[in-house]
C-alpha cells in the first residue's frame, strides 16, 4: 500500500476511535443534567419577549446577534456567488 | 436548462401560488407557530425554483434580473439591522426588543402558559421575521437563478 | 450621561454595526457612482476606526467592557450574547482596522480597472466585520458564526480573479479546509454545551472541569484555529490563498488569520485558563504539555515556511510561505509562555508574541503591497520574468528594502523588537530553540535578498522598458506601512507600554475576564 | 447502549463525510462529504436538546397538562441548528459555484488533477 | 522610552544607530587613505570574460530560480521530502489536519 493510504487509514481510525468513545461520556439521549440556561429561556420567553414560540425567541431575541451574523453569511454567499459568476472582460 | 412540457408548466402554475402563500404564512406566524423568516423564505424560494425548473432559467432571467433581486436582498438585510438599531435608539441597547410589552404594534404580552395564537405579540420579532423573510427569498432565489442561468449558457459544458 | 459616555457605552455594538450596515448599503450606493462608493468605504472604515479609538482609550484606562445584546442587565445564567472587550481584543481590533483602511486606500488604484467592484467592497467590509466580531465576542457560538463569515467572505474574495484557474483552485481549497475546520469547531461547541449548558466564554471558563470531553474540545479548537492561523503542517492552504488573492484582499485575510490566532490565545488563556496549572498528569501540569506541543508545531512552521520560501519563484507565494514562518514565530512565543507559565520570562515571551502580531501584520502586509505594485505595473507574477525595477520604481524599492529588513528582524526596524523579545525569552526556556529561530531569521534575510536582487537590481530588461512607478494611492498605502515599521522600530516602548503590556496582562489575568461577567452582579 | 444510538449515528455521519473528503476523487463528492459532516453536526446539536417526552417549546396550542420547563425540549440547540443550516447552505452554494468554474477552467473534476498550486 | 528591557537584556535603537553611524564614519575615513585610480569609461570598468564578448543585459541577469543553486542542490534530500509533502491535493490538506488531530489525541490521551 501507499504510504499516504496507511497514514490516512491509521490517523482516521485513531480520530474515529477517540470520537466514538468520547460520545459515551456525554449524557444519555434525552436525559439532561445541566439545563439552567434553557430553563431560564423557556420560563421567561412569554413575559420577556412576548412570544409564544421559544425557538423564535431564541433566534431573534436572546441570540438575535447570531441571526444577524447568519443573515450576513447568506448575504456574503449571495455576493460571492454573483461575483464569481460575473461577466469578465477577458 | 430547457423549457419543460406543458404538463409540468401547468402544475407549476397551480402549485406556485400555494407554495408562496404557505411560505408567507410561515413567515408571518413565525412568532406563534413553528417556522419563521428563514424557513418561510426557504419555502417561497423553493416555489421560485419550481418556476425555474418548469420554465427555463433563461425565461425567468429575462423577467427578473439578478441585480434587482440582490437589491431586494440588501433591503432585507438593511431592514433587519435597522430594527436592531432602532432598539439601540428606543431601548438604549442594540437588539433591544423595544416593542415588547409596550402595547403598541405587536406589543401585547401574552398570558403565561398555553395560550391561543395572538398575532399582536412578539415585539420586534415579527418585523425581524419579515425582514429576514424578504432577505432569504431574494437571497436563495438569486443563488439558484444565477447558478442555473450560468450553467444553461453555452460555454460551460466543454 | 454625556454624549461621549453614551458613545463609548455603545461602541462595541457600533464597531460591528457600522461596517455591517455599510456592507449592506454598498450594492445600493455603488449603483450611483464609483467614486462615491470608494469614498463611502473609506469613510465608514474611518468611522469604525474612530469608535475603536474611543473604545481603546476607555478600555486601556478603566478595564474591560461588557456589552450585552438585547438587554441592559445581565441575568444568571447568561442567556444573551455579549461582547467582552479587553485590552487584547482592542489591540487586535486596532490591527484589523489599520489593515482594512490601508487595503481600501490601496484598492483605489490597484482595483480601478476591474469590474465587479461593488461586490468586492461589500465582501471586504464583511471580512473586516467578521474579524472585528471574532476579536470582541464573548460568546463561543458567536465566535463560530464570525469565523464562518470570514471563511465565506475571504473565499469569495480569493476567487476575485475568476479568469485565473489557480485563483478558483485556491479558493476551493480554502473553503474546503475552512468549512471542515468550522464544522469541527461547531462539534466542539456542541460538546461544551452538552456538558455545561452554556455558550458564554466566561461561564464556560468558570465551569470547566477538564474532563476527557474537555480534552477533546481543547484539541479540536487548538488544531482548527491553528490551521486557520496557518500552523504547519496544516499550512498548505495559506500560500495558495495568499499567493492567488489580490494583494489588497490578502491584507484583510491576514487580519482574519490573525483573528484565528487570537482565538487560539483566547482558548488557551481564558477558556482553559483555570485548568492550565491545576490539572496534573504524570507530574506534568497541563500547561507544559500544551506549551511544548505548540513549540514543536511552531518550530516546524518556521522551518517549513523558510525552507519552502527559498525555492519559490512566484513572489506572492513566496511571501505566503514567509507568512507561515512568521506565524511560527508567534506560536513559538505563545508556546514558551504557556510552557513556562509563572516564570518571569513567560510574560516577556507573551509580550514579544503579541507585539509580533502587529509587526507581522505590518511587514507581511507591506511585502504584499510591494508584490501587488510590481504585479500592477508589470502584470507578471514570477520573479524570473522581472529585473532591474529599481531604475523605474524608486519608491517601491525603498519600501521593499524597509519590508525586507523588517521581516528578517534586522535592527532598527520593527521586526527586530519583537523577535528580540522572543529570542531572549525562548533562550531561557531552551537555547537550541532560540538558535533555530535566529538561524531561520537569517534565512529569511537571504530569501528577501534574493528577491531584491532578482526583482529590483540587475540590468534593465527590455520587456520592462516602459514600466512606470506605481500610482499614488498605492505608494501612500505602502508609505503608511513603512512609516509604522520605522516608528515601531525606533520607539518600541511607546507601543509596548501602551498597547502590548495591557494586552498581555489581560490574557494572563483570566480571573478578571470571568468576574467581569459572572462576579459583577 | 440504546440511549447512545443518536450519538453513534452522529459520529458515523461525521466520519462517513470525512472519508468522502479524504478518499473520494470527484470534487462534487468532496462537497457532498462536507455536507454529510455538516448534517452529522446538526444532528448532534439537535440531539443534545432533546428531553425525554418533551414537546416543542411553543406555547401556542400546548397540549393540556404539559408542565414546563420539565416537559419541553431545549430551544437553544434548535436555534443553533437553524443558524448552522443556513451557514451550510451558504457554504454549499459557494463551493458548488467554485466547482462549476473549476470544471470550466480545468476540464476535469478529479481532485488529483486540480493541483496547479503545489510546492 | 527608547530602551527595551527584556528581563535579561536590553535593546536601544538609538545607541545602535549611533554605533552604525560611527562605524560608517570610520569606514569612510579609512577609505579616504586609498588612492583614487578608478576611471570611468575605460577598459577598467568593463567585464572581462576571458576574451568572450559581453552578452546582452537580459542574459546577464541571474534569474531568481537560479540564485542559491548551491544551497538547494546540497539540500536536495530535504527538498525532495518537502516537495512530496506539498502535493497540492485538497484531500491531503484534510489528511494533514486529521493526522495532527490523531497525534494530539494520542499525546493528550496518554498524558
Amino acid at each position: 500500500m501507499e504510504k499516504r493510504t496507511i497514514a490516512a487509514v491509521l490517523s482516521f481510525a485513531i480520530v474515529a476511535v477517540f470520537f466514538f468513545f468520547s460520545v459515551f461520556l456525554i449524557h444519555p439521549f434525552g436525559d439532561l443534567d445541566q439545563v439552567q440556561m434553557d430553563d431560564h429561556i423557556i420560563t421567561n420567553t412569554q413575559n420577556e419577549t412576548g412570544t409564544n414560540n421559544g425557538v423564535t425567541a431564541v433566534v431573534f431575541d436572546y441570540r438575535g446577534f447570531d441571526t444577524l451574523g447568519e443573515a450576513t453569511i447568506l448575504f456574503s454567499a449571495v455576493a460571492g456567488v454573483i461575483m464569481i459568476f460575473r461577466r469578465v472582460k477577458e | 436548462m430547457t423549457e419543460m412540457t406543458k404538463i409540468v408548466k401547468t402544475i407549476a402554475n397551480i402549485l406556485f401560488p400555494f407554495t408562496v402563500l404557505f411560505g408567507l404564512y410561515v413567515i408571518a406566524h413565525g412568532h406563534l407557530t413553528p417556522g419563521g423568516g428563514f424557513q418561510g423564505g426557504a419555502v417561497v424560494a423553493s416555489g421560485c425554483a419550481l418556476l425555474l425548473v418548469a420554465y427555463s432559467s433563461g425565461w425567468v432571467f429575462e423577467r427578473i434580473k439578478e441585480k434587482r433581486l440582490a437589491t431586494f436582498e440588501s433591503i432585507g438585510a438593511i431592514g433587519f439591522i435597522t430594527v436592531a438599531l432602532l432598539g439601540l435608539m428606543f431601548s438604549m441597547v442594540f437588539f433591544g426588543n423595544f416593542l415588547a410589552g409596550s402595547n403598541l404594534l405587536f406589543g401585547t404580552t401574552p398570558a403565561t402558559g398555553s395560550t391561543l395564537a395572538n398575532f399582536n405579540t412578539g415585539g420586534v420579532l415579527p418585523l425581524m421575521n419579515f425582514a429576514v423573510g424578504v432577505k432569504v427569498i431574494a437571497g436563495l432565489f438569486v443563488i439558484v437563478l444565477v447558478m442555473a442561468y450560468a450553467s444553461s449558457v453555452r460555454g460551460w459544458d466543454q | 450621561m454625556t454624549l461621549e459616555e453614551i458613545l463609548i457605552q455603545h461602541s462595541p455594538a457600533l464597531v460591528i454595526a457600522i461596517p455591517l450596515l455599510s456592507a449592506f448599503l454598498m450594492p445600493l450606493i455603488s449603483r450611483i457612482n464609483a467614486k462615491l462608493r470608494n469614498v463611502f468605504a473609506i469613510a465608514m472604515l474611518g468611522l469604525t476606526g474612530c469608535f475603536i479609538w474611543l473604545l481603546a482609550t476607555d478600555v486601556l484606562t478603566s478595564g474591560p467592557r461588557v456589552y450585552i445584546f438585547g438587554a441592559k442587565n445581565l441575568t444568571i445564567p447568561v442567556v444573551r450574547i455579549l461582547f467582552e472587550v479587553d485590552s487584547i481584543g482592542i489591540f487586535m481590533a486596532i490591527i484589523t482596522i489599520m489593515l482594512a483602511i490601508i487595503a481600501v486606500i490601496y484598492s483605489w488604484s490597484f482595483m480601478n480597472e476591474q469590474d465587479g467592484l461593488d461586490k468586492y467592497y461589500t465582501l471586504l467590509l464583511l471580512l473586516v466585520t467578521s474579524a472585528l466580531g471574532m476579536e470582541f465576542t464573548g460568546d463561543i457560538f458567536n465566535f463560530f458564526v464570525f469565523l464562518e463569515i470570514s471563511c465565506i467572505a475571504s473565499c469569495a474574495l480569493i476567487a476575485f480573479w475568476v479568469t485565473e484557474g489557480e485563483a478558483l483552485e485556491a479558493a476551493f481549497k480554502y473553503i474546503v479546509v475552512s468549512a471542515i475546520g468550522a464544522l469541527f469547531v461547531l462539534f466542539a461547541i456542541g460538546v461544551l454545551y452538552a456538558q455545561y449548558d452554556a455558550l458564554n466564554i466566561a461561564t464556560l471558563a468558570q465551569a470547566l472541569q477538564y474532563t476527557f470531553l474537555d480534552k477533546i474540545v481543547l484539541i479540536l479548537l487548538l488544531v482548527v484555529l491553528g490551521m486557520k492561523a496557518g500552523l504547519a503542517p496544516m499550512h498548505m492552504w495559506l500560500p495558495d490563498a495568499y499567493g492567488r488573492a489580490p494583494p489588497s484582499v490578502t491584507l484583510i485575510i491576514i487580519s482574519a488569520t490573525l483573528a484565528s490566532f487570537y482565538g487560539v490565545l483566547r482558548v488557551i488563556f481564558t477558556l482553559y485558563g483555570n485548568v492550565l496549572t491545576t490539572s496534573m498528569r504524570f507530574d506534568f501540569p497541563l500547561h507544559v504539555i500544551i506549551g511544548w506541543v505548540l513549540i514543536v508545531l511552531a518550530i516546524v512552521s518556521i522551518l517549513i515556511g523558510v525552507i519552502m520560501a527559498l525555492i519559490q519563484s512566484d513572489f506572492m507565494r513566496l511571501i505566503g510561505y514567509t507568512a507561515v514562518a512568521e506565524v511560527g514565530y508567534m506560536f513559538l512565543a505563545i508556546g514558551t509562555t504557556v510552557a513556562a507559565l509563572g516564570a518571569p520570562y513567560a510574560t516577556v515571551a507573551l509580550q514579544g508574541g503579541i507585539l509580533h502580531l502587529l509587526n507581522d501584520a505590518i511587514d507581511i502586509g507591506l511585502l504584499f503591497l510591494v508584490a501587488g505594485a510590481i504585479y500592477y505595473v508589470t502584470k507578471k507574477r514570477s520573479l524570473d520574468d522581472i529585473g532591474g525595477l529599481a531604475r523605474t520604481m524608486k519608491y517601491t524599492t525603498v519600501f521593499f528594502i524597509v519590508a525586507l529588513l523588517a521581516v528578517a528582524g534586522m535592527p532598527p526596524l520593527n521586526g527586530f523588537t519583537s523577535k528580540f523579545l522572543i529570542y531572549e525569552s525562548v533562550y531561557q526556556l531552551n537555547p537550541i530553540l532560540s538558535i533555530v529561530a535566529i538561524l531561520c531569521s537569517i534565512l529569511l534575510l537571504a530569501i528577501f535578498i534574493k528577491v531584491l536582487y532578482a526583482a529590483f537590481l540587475g540590468p534593465e530588461l527590455p520587456a520592462l522598458k516602459d514600466v512606470k512607478e506605481a500610482p499614488k494611492s498605492m505608494l501612500l498605502a505602502m508609505g503608511l506601512f513603512a512609516g509604522l515599521a520605522i516608528l515601531i522600530g525606533l520607539f518600541p516602548n511607546l507601543f509596548i507600554d501602551t498597547l502590548v503590556k495591557p494586552a498581555a496582562d489581560a490574557l494572563l489575568n483570566h480571573a478578571q475576564y470571568i468576574t467581569m461577567v459572572i462576579g459583577g452582579i | 447502549m440504546i440511549e447512545y444510538i443518536p450519538f453513534i449515528a452522529v459520529v458515523a455521519m461525521v466520519f462517513i463525510g470525512l472519508y468522502a473528503v479524504m478518499f473520494r476523487r470527484n470534487l462534487i463528492k468532496i462537497v457532498i462529504g462536507i455536507t454529510i459532516i455538516e448534517s452529522g453536526v446538526n444532528l448532534f446539536l439537535i440531539t443534545l436538546g432533546y428531553r425525554e417526552g418533551g414537546v416543542a417549546p411553543i406555547y401556542t396550542g400546548l397540549p393540556p397538562g404539559t408542565t414546563y420547563p420539565e416537559q419541553m425540549v431545549l430551544p437553544v440547540p434548535q436555534a443553533l441548528t437553524l443558524t448552522s443550516i443556513v451557514i451550510g447552505v451558504a457554504v454549499l452554494a459557494l463551493m458548488l459555484s467554485l466547482v462549476m468554474h473549476i470544471y470550466r477552467k480545468y476540464g476535469t473534476l478529479d481532485v488529483r488533477k486540480i493541483r496547479r498550486l503545489k510546492e | 522610552m527608547f530602551t527595551l528591557e527584556s528581563g535579561s537584556g536590553f535593546w536601544n535603537p538609538l545607541i545602535w544607530i549611533l554605533i552604525v553611524f560611527i562605524a560608517f564614519l570610520l569606514f569612510y575615513g579609512i577609505r579616504g587613505f586609498g588612492k583614487n585610480i578608478h576611471k570611468k569609461g575605460t577598459e577598467q570598468t568593463k567585464a572581462f570574460l576571458s576574451g568572450n564578448k559581453e552578452s546582452a543585459p537580459e542574459d546577464m541577469h541571474v534569474k531568481a530560480s537560479n540564485l542559491y543553486w548551491g544551497f538547494t542542490t546540497s539540500m536536495k534530500a530535504l527538498y525532495a521530502g518537502l516537495r512530496k509533502m506539498h502535493t497540492g491535493n485538497t484531500s491531503d490538506y484534510i489528511l494533514w489536519f486529521v493526522v495532527v488531530l490523531a497525534v494530539l489525541f494520542i499525546i493528550f490521551g496518554v498524558m
